[in-house]
């Protein structure tokens, strides 16, 4: 592939992965059943995963396809199975028409808002940092570990502590308690 | 004691005067001991833990029958008690005649002042816990120990059976120390804390067999409308000291002639001092309590209800006499309220049947005398009256009190549960108890005003001031209440004269009812009553013989049979310069209008005296029981007008109800507590009410809500272009 | 592409949002959330590209939390199903005051 | 004396010492309640134990107390004993310590009364003694905190400090209307008091220091602080409604009466004798000097000297028709207090002074009231007067004591209650003559209210059956009287000493208000 068509063969990719997103996660809120929006919805993180990979950030791509389409999602999936909730039939599950109508009327008002928003003329700072000559990272893990094992080294430690709480909970409260 | 005398230059000084504060002290010492007596005699230590051991562990009847004391067995306390009780006060008296023997050989152009400490010091304000002596103080300070050692003699015998026996000395001891700082005052408030106090004990001591409950409630009663007189006697100290910068007597003489003669503050001084003086002294409209007071053991009736503590307020009057009479408008109220008080009282006498409450308003009667002569500007009258009244009133009382004794004894012996002060219950006991009897007529004789006997003397010299400042002295010139005052003070003697009649009327039928005709205590009693034992009639005798010569303290010049107004040279540096003041120059009646009006006096006491002899049929009276009730004008007499019953229903009634419902209820459970607290309260909860409400627990309100806050805030931070 | 990733990220975020205020069944409105996770998440690699790893950082940490969360999240929605045997939102107002 | 006081610097430490020793042995006392409870100790073994402790501390607290008797120069116009070390820096509030003639009376006043309180708990309190004495021992350190702090936040932070030991004495240990008695006295007196809280904020802003920092010292803000009469109208709303809820004034009274009835005997002392007093004594030290444009505006004095005689006429005719005898003395109070509030509004010196003695004999004798009811009721389990009746034939000592304590609080001459009263009408009557002749009828209704209530408590027949076995006063009760009954004669025949030593703060009161606030003596810092 020659050099010279890489920037349209770019774009190409990622619009088209991201109008995937844009398509599958819209299926996502529409549809019905839980287990068809579940479905919906890991091809979002799979567009994603494109997205974060185009964006040269490998290692969250990896990860996004890891934890949250392979993981958390199957999570889900398991719960719903678990709770035979398959079938839409007896859930009363969306709101009548003028609800869907003002969320999407909502919808819309909060996407113009963060387009005004990054173009209004507010003090950039409030909006954004100031550009550090950082430079564009690699994609290599190495530059993503570099600061997490030093400057948020504290925080990357809470988080296995956070874990561990997400864990003792999940268990304590699934348990079946009203075995008495 | 802080004994340092601030006037030790006065020529008493150097004498037996200085040991003056021994007077109080006495009476003190008394109380103290007799009161750790009392308590150590009826006390009985509770438990150590009183909420363990539970309130019905023991039920000892502690056999406390407070009822007029028949108990077998004296006190074990009674011979230490019978003596100190009376022995301090005589101790008091031997000391007052010292004092007084030193007094008479100097002479006393101002008062002897000994402060014993700073009372109160605050900013301008000095009331110094000082005792004065001058010749008013003396004079009362002999009644109060004389009279009340012999009272406190004649109840070692009227007490002896009294399981209260040492309680009861203790509160007599009280009084009488409280009265001595009454006297002894050397500044208002001084002499307030001796008015309190005797009211307190009188309070004491009407309800001394507190059992019963129509005696605790005279106590009470007497406590409260004293307390209403006393209101009176606070603001005239307040008057006074914003007005005149001082309480004290010496400062008031001194700075009392800067306000204005006759002007508002001064009357207004004095009609709130003499409100005082209506409430202590039984005046209208404060009288009330005095005939209830007699529920109180008879020699406390004779010592503080008739000898002492109610001319508390004519002492109150002379001694302020400065005052009074640069206020003539004052002077006349006083005049006026006493001379309708004494017809009034006396009319309600004639138709008593209890022989303390005949005796009870004639003390409020006389007191009514005493009080036209001090509102005459006659102080020395009044105080003159106020003596010779202690002596045979004193007398009349402990004469009812050894036949009340005598009748009760009788009683008790037959178990007859009668009323043994009701005159329709006596008759004939002249031949039972005649040194009583004897005794009983001298002190009548007295009251009514015969000559030689001492109140003959008094009322003469009272109803004589009336008739000649009824024309050409100050008082005359004033007009109150839009009348003339020489047409005011002609009525007040009339009123004088009316109630002398009265007064002769009701003490003979007393006496006729008590001690002659047939006896009526019945068969059975009759067996039983006799004389009181001597340690009773010995004071009587005492106070006979003052009673028949009392009048020589005080004699006018028209009977020169001894020293010619020894009472009223005596007074001369307190009351002269205010009596002159009000007398004006021309003070004497001409010879002859003095020998009418002392005939007028007699003769109209013989008429009372002839009336109720002739017009009264002892042998026609029958027993309380078999009585029927009165109808007409003797039932409104014998009701007492029904002022209290009026009382109860204008006043007290009212104000009980008001506070109950109006504020009580209305006002603190019902607006403050239940609208404004309570209310806020409620609204509060209404308040958290309605935001509970937002509060739907429905996920998908709070995200909506969550949403359109997060558009709003971002649209309001945001700067379109 | 950093404006159309921006882009991307505010609509899919909107997506999310509409999602969590239509529906009612409580593991759908999870999985919104989820997506407006993922939302940020784009934003995040997006702006790192500018501003250097620390993005890239963040969105391992919200992936961590994600992850916290699910399992938590989930466990609440057993033990409400188990007492309640529904998911519906609207039957669920334990939280009402 | 004074010598040997200041041979080992008394002034020094004093103060101080006497906040901390209460907060010491409440720690100690609950730790021995808790943790270091001895093994096999049972309930009483514990109430043994915790109130002899406790009587202790009071007694050593006490006597420490009693050299400020001498060592307080109360004719000084600095303050005295004072102490000073920072507290919080950042803020300008700093622990800062100083007495007056006033304050010194009313912390004796404290640390006498405390002993007693705690004999009077002897044995009517049998549950959670270790909490109880601990309690009553940090409520001991809030209320001298609040006498002696001379910085605005700590005078808040105690006077709030000493509103939760109550609550709790209250709500525990109360009668059975306990809760709802203990919370309204709580948010009664917390809604007054946050108000100041906010005043005493915009006060300690409005001059800040060389740093920009606030600064709370009372002394410069006096000095320092100088408001517009609108912004004076507005704080001393503030702080005038915080304290005349505490003292209570009507028409925020009626805490008082519930808050009475259902706290312990204990309790109902300490709010009579002390917390009361906490009112009157921030009028005095923080309301009128620091706002004194506001307080004698017209309208303003009027409207206080309105309250404070509808309060004394009030509190008296509600209390006649009281059939339980401890709210009866409870509105007794309500008209004592109005004394205190005349005679501080009166602003002469005799007034002041009368308010202050006021103060203190309510003290006194209203606290030997409460101790007298808890006795009997203790016996009796009823505080109702229909209950009683001739139980003077039973309880003689009882009775007289009795007697005694409501011939003071009737305010009898001779007895406590007629100096101050004495006083206060006097000194009023010379500014304020309506006013004074009104609050004299109080006489009227004092003697009517108490000795009805005398009457059918002991006097009267005896009929009631339980009444017949009622024991009298034990030795220890009678001990913790006398004290009381001493001081009721002294403070009545011989009050000059008192006197002198609040004669130089009243006149600096007077003074000060009377030029406006900017006077020339308001005490100056403290020596350190």
């Amino acid at each position: 592939m020659s050099n010279q068509f890489y920037p349209l063969f770019y774009s190409f990719h990622f619009y088209l992965f991201g109008l995937m997103a844009l398509a599958s996660s819209l299926m996502f809120v529409t549809r019905k059943s839980p287990v068809a929006a579940a479905m919906w919805l890991v091809a979002t993180m799979f567009a994603l995963a494109a997205l974060y990979i185009m964006l040269d950030a490998q290692f969250v791509g990896v990860m996004q396809v890891l934890v949250y389409a392979g993981a958390i999602m199957v999570v889900f999936l398991f719960v719903v199975m678990l709770l035979n909730l398959g079938s839409p039939a007896d859930l009363n599950d969306m709101r009548g028409k003028w609800g869907r109508l003002l969320a999407g009327f909502v919808g819309l008002a909060l996407v113009a808002e963060l387009m005004a928003l990054t173009k209004s003329p507010l003090d950039l700072r409030l909006v954004l940092p100031a550009a550090t000559d950082v430079p564009p990272t690699g994609g290599v893990i190495a530059s993503i570990a570099a600061p997490m094992f030093k400057e948020y080294l504290l925080a990357f430690e809470l988080t296995s502590v956070l874990l561990l709480a997400a864990i003792m909970g999940a268990v304590v409260l699934a348990k079946k308690t009203d075995a008495r | 004691m802080m004994t340092v005398p601030t006037s030790g230059t006065h020529a008493l000084a150097s004498t037996v005067a200085q040991f003056v504060w021994l007077l109080p002290l006495l009476p003190l010492i008394g109380f103290l001991i007799n009161g750790t007596l009392s308590l150590l005699a009826v006390a009985k230590l509770g438990p150590d833990d009183p909420s363990a051991a539970g309130h019905d562990a023991h039920h000892d009847d502690h056999g406390h029958d407070h009822d007029h004391g028949h108990h077998a067995a004296r006190h074990k306390f009674a011979g230490i008690v019978s003596l100190v009780g009376p022995g301090v006060l005589l101790l008091a008296f031997a000391l007052a005649v010292a004092i007084f023997v030193a007094m008479r050989g100097v002479e006393m152009h101002e008062p002897y002042l000994l402060t014993l400490f700073q009372w109160m010091p605050v900013g301008d304000l000095h009331i110094d816990a000082a005792l004065q002596l001058d010749p008013l103080s003396m004079v009362m300070v002999l009644v109060i120990t004389g009279v009340g050692s012999l009272i406190h003699i004649f109840s070692v015998g009227y007490m002896q059976d009294d399981p209260g026996y040492p309680r009861y000395f203790a509160y007599l001891n009280l009084f009488v120390f409280f009265m001595l700082l009454l006297v002894l005052g050397g500044n208002y408030p001084l002499l307030f804390v001796g008015w309190e106090g005797v009211g307190l004990c009188s309070y004491l001591l009407i309800g001394f067999w507190f059992s019963e409950k129509a005696n605790a409630d005279a106590g009470k009663k007497a406590f409260i409308v004293n307390r209403i007189g006393d209101f009176g006697f606070l603001v005239a100290m307040f008057l006074l000291f914003a007005n005149v910068g001082s309480l004290d007597f010496a400062g008031v003489a001194e700075n009392a002639g800067k306000l204005p003669f006759g002007g508002v503050v001064i009357t207004a001084i004095c009609l709130f001092m003499f409100l005082g003086c209506t409430g202590k002294s039984a005046q209208i409209p404060l009288y009330i309590w005095l005939p209830d007071a007699m529920a109180g053991p008879t020699p406390v009736s004779a010592l503080i209800h008739a000898a002492t503590m109610v001319t508390a307020g004519v002492y109150l009057i002379a001694r302020s006499s400065l005052l009074f009479s640069m206020a003539p408008v004052a002077s006349l109220t006083v005049a006026v309220v006493g001379s309708l008080t004494a017809l009034f009282a006396a009319t309600i006498g004639l138709k008593q049947w209890d022989i303390k409450k005949v005796l009870a308003y004639s003390t409020v009667s006389q007191l009514g005398y005493m009080f036209i002569g001090v509102g005459v500007g006659a102080y020395t009258a009044g105080v003159f009256h106020l003596v010779t009244h202690a002596f045979f009133k004193a007398l009349l009382f402990l004469g009812s009190g050894s036949v009340i004794f005598a009748m009760h004894r009788a009683y008790h012996a037959t178990h007859n549960h009668d009323d043994a002060q009701d005159m329709r219950n006596m008759g004939g006991l002249r031949k039972y108890m005649p040194v009583t009897w004897t005794l009983m007529w001298i002190a009548t004789l007295a009251i009514a005003g015969i000559p030689p006997f001492a109140g003959f003397f008094s009322k003469d010299e009272i109803l004589g001031n009336v008739f000649a400042r009824a024309h050409g002295s100050m008082l005359s010139e004033v007009t109150w209440l839009g009348v003339p005052g020489g047409t005011v003070l002609f009525v007040v003697w009339g009123l004088g004269l009316a109630s002398a009649l009265l007064t002769a009327i009701y003490m003979t039928r007393m006496m006729l009812y008590t001690f002659h005709g047939p006896n009526r205590s019945g068969q059975a009693e009759q067996g039983h009553l006799a004389e009181a034992p001597w340690i009773m009639t010995g004071p009587l005798v005492v106070l006979g013989i003052a009673s028949a010569a009392g009048g020589w303290l005080n004699l006018p010049e028209l009977i020169p049979i001894g020293p010619i107004g020894a009472l009223e040279k005596w007074l001369e540096p307190v009351v002269g310069v205010a009596t002159k003041r009000i007398a004006g120059t021309e003070g004497h009646e001409s010879v002859s209008t003095e020998q009418m009006l002392i005939g007028i006096a007699v003769a109209i006491a013989v008429v009372g005296i002839t009336i109720a002899i002739t017009r009264l049929k002892p042998a026609a009276l029958v027993t309380k029981k078999e009585s029927p009730a009165s109808t007409g004008f003797a039932r409104v007499l014998e009701h007492k007008y029904f002022v209290d019953e009026g009382y109860d229903a204008a006043i007290i009634q009212p104000t009980v109800a008001t506070s109950r419902v109006v504020l009580w209820k209305g006002v603190d459970v019902g607006l403050i507590d239940g609208l404004m607290v309570n209310g806020s309260a409620l609204a509060a909860r209404a308040l958290g009410w309605l935001g509970s409400q937002l509060q739907s627990g429905q996920i998908g309100t709070y995200a909506w809500v969550l949403l359109i806050g997060v558009i709003a805030l971002l649209s309001a931070f945001t700067k379109y272009h | 592409m950093l404006a159309e990733s921006l882009a991307l990220s505010a609509a899919l975020f909107a997506i999310g949002v509409v999602g969590v205020l239509t529906r009612r069944n409580a593991i759908i409105v999870f999985m919104c959330v989820e997506l407006m996770l993922n939302a940020v998440n784009l934003s995040f690699v997006a702006l790192s590209k500018l501003y250097g790893a620390t993005g890239q950082v963040f969105v391992i940490f919200v992936m961590t939390v994600a992850a916290a969360e699910a399992a938590v999240g989930l466990a609440i929605i057993i033990a409400i199903f188990r007492h309640k045997q529904t998911v519906n939102l609207q039957n669920i107002n334990l939280l009402r005051g | 004396m004074t010598s040997f006081l200041n041979s080992i610097g008394y002034n020094s430490w004093i103060l101080p010492v006497l906040l901390a020793l209460p907060l010491v042995g409440a720690a100690l006392l609950l730790l021995r309640g808790t943790v270091l409870r001895p093994a096999g100790a049972t309930a009483e073994s514990i109430m043994r134990e915790s109130r002899r402790w406790a009587l202790a501390l009071f007694l050593v607290e006490a006597v420490i107390s009693l050299g400020l008797w001498w060592s307080v120069n109360s004719t000084s116009p600095l303050w005295q004993a004072g102490f000073l070390v920072p507290w919080i820096p950042n803020w300008g509030v700093d622990l800062r310590l100083g007495i007056d003639g006033i304050a010194q009376m009313l912390i004796l006043l404290t640390t006498l009364l405390m002993p007693l309180a705690v004999l009077g708990s002897w044995t009517s309190i049998r549950e959670k003694t270790p909490s109880y004495y601990a309690l009553l021992m940090v409520l001991t350190t809030g209320m001298l905190g609040v006498f002696m702090a001379l910085d605005l936040v700590l005078f808040y932070t105690f006077w709030e400090l000493m509103l939760v030991p109550m609550y709790l004495i209250i709500g525990i240990w109360g009668g059975n209307r306990r809760l709802y008695a203990s919370l309204k006295f709580f948010v009664y007196t917390m809604v007054g008091s946050l108000l100041m809280l906010v005043g005493i904020l915009y006060l300690g802003l409005q001059v800040p220091d060389a740093h920009g920092l606030p600064v709370f010292s009372y002394d410069y803000i006096l000095a320092n602080v100088h408001l517009s009469s609108v912004q004076q109208l507005w704080l001393f709303a503030a702080f005038a409604l915080a304290f005349a809820v505490k003292v209570p004034m009507w028409p925020f009274h009626t805490w008082l009466p519930d808050a009475h009835v259902e706290a312990p005997t204990a309790g109902s002392v300490i709010l009579a004798a002390i917390m009361l007093k906490m009112g009157t004594f921030g009028f005095i030290r923080y309301a009128l000097p620091l706002f004194p444009v506001a307080a004698m505006h017209p309208t303003v004095r009027f409207l206080f000297l309105s309250l404070a005689v509808i309060g004394i006429v009030y509190g008296a005719l509600v209390a006649m028709v009281q059939p339980d005898f401890k709210k009866l003395v409870a509105y007794s109070s309500v008209s004592h207090l109005g004394f205190v509030m005349l005679g501080i509004f009166a602003l002469t010196p005799q007034s002041v002074q009368g308010a202050l003695m006021v103060n203190l004999s309510h003290g006194v004798s209203t606290g030997a009231l409460f101790l007298l009811i808890g006795m009997i009721y203790e016996r009796r389990h009823t505080r109702l007067i229909e209950d009683y009746g001739g139980i003077a034939a039973v309880t003689p000592i009882f009775a007289t004591i009795l007697t005694i304590v409501c011939l003071s609080s009737i305010g009898v001459p001779g007895t406590n209650g007629f100096v101050g009263e004495f006083l206060v009408l006097i000194g009023t009557y010379r500014t304020q003559p309506i006013f004074s002749v009104i609050a004299a009828s109080a006489v009227i209704f004092a003697a009517a209210y108490l000795l009805w209530a005398l009457q059918r408590i002991i006097y009267n027949p005896l009929t009631k059956p339980e009444n017949k076995g009622l024991s009298d006063l034990n030795r220890r009760e009678i001990a913790l009287l006398v004290p009381l009954l001493i001081a009721i004669l002294w403070l009545g025949v011989y009050p000059k000493p008192v006197l002198e030593k609040t004669q130089a703060a009243a006149d600096r009161f007077v003074r000060q208000i009377e030029s406006g606030g900017n006077a020339d003596a308001g005490p100056t810092e403290p020596r350190r």
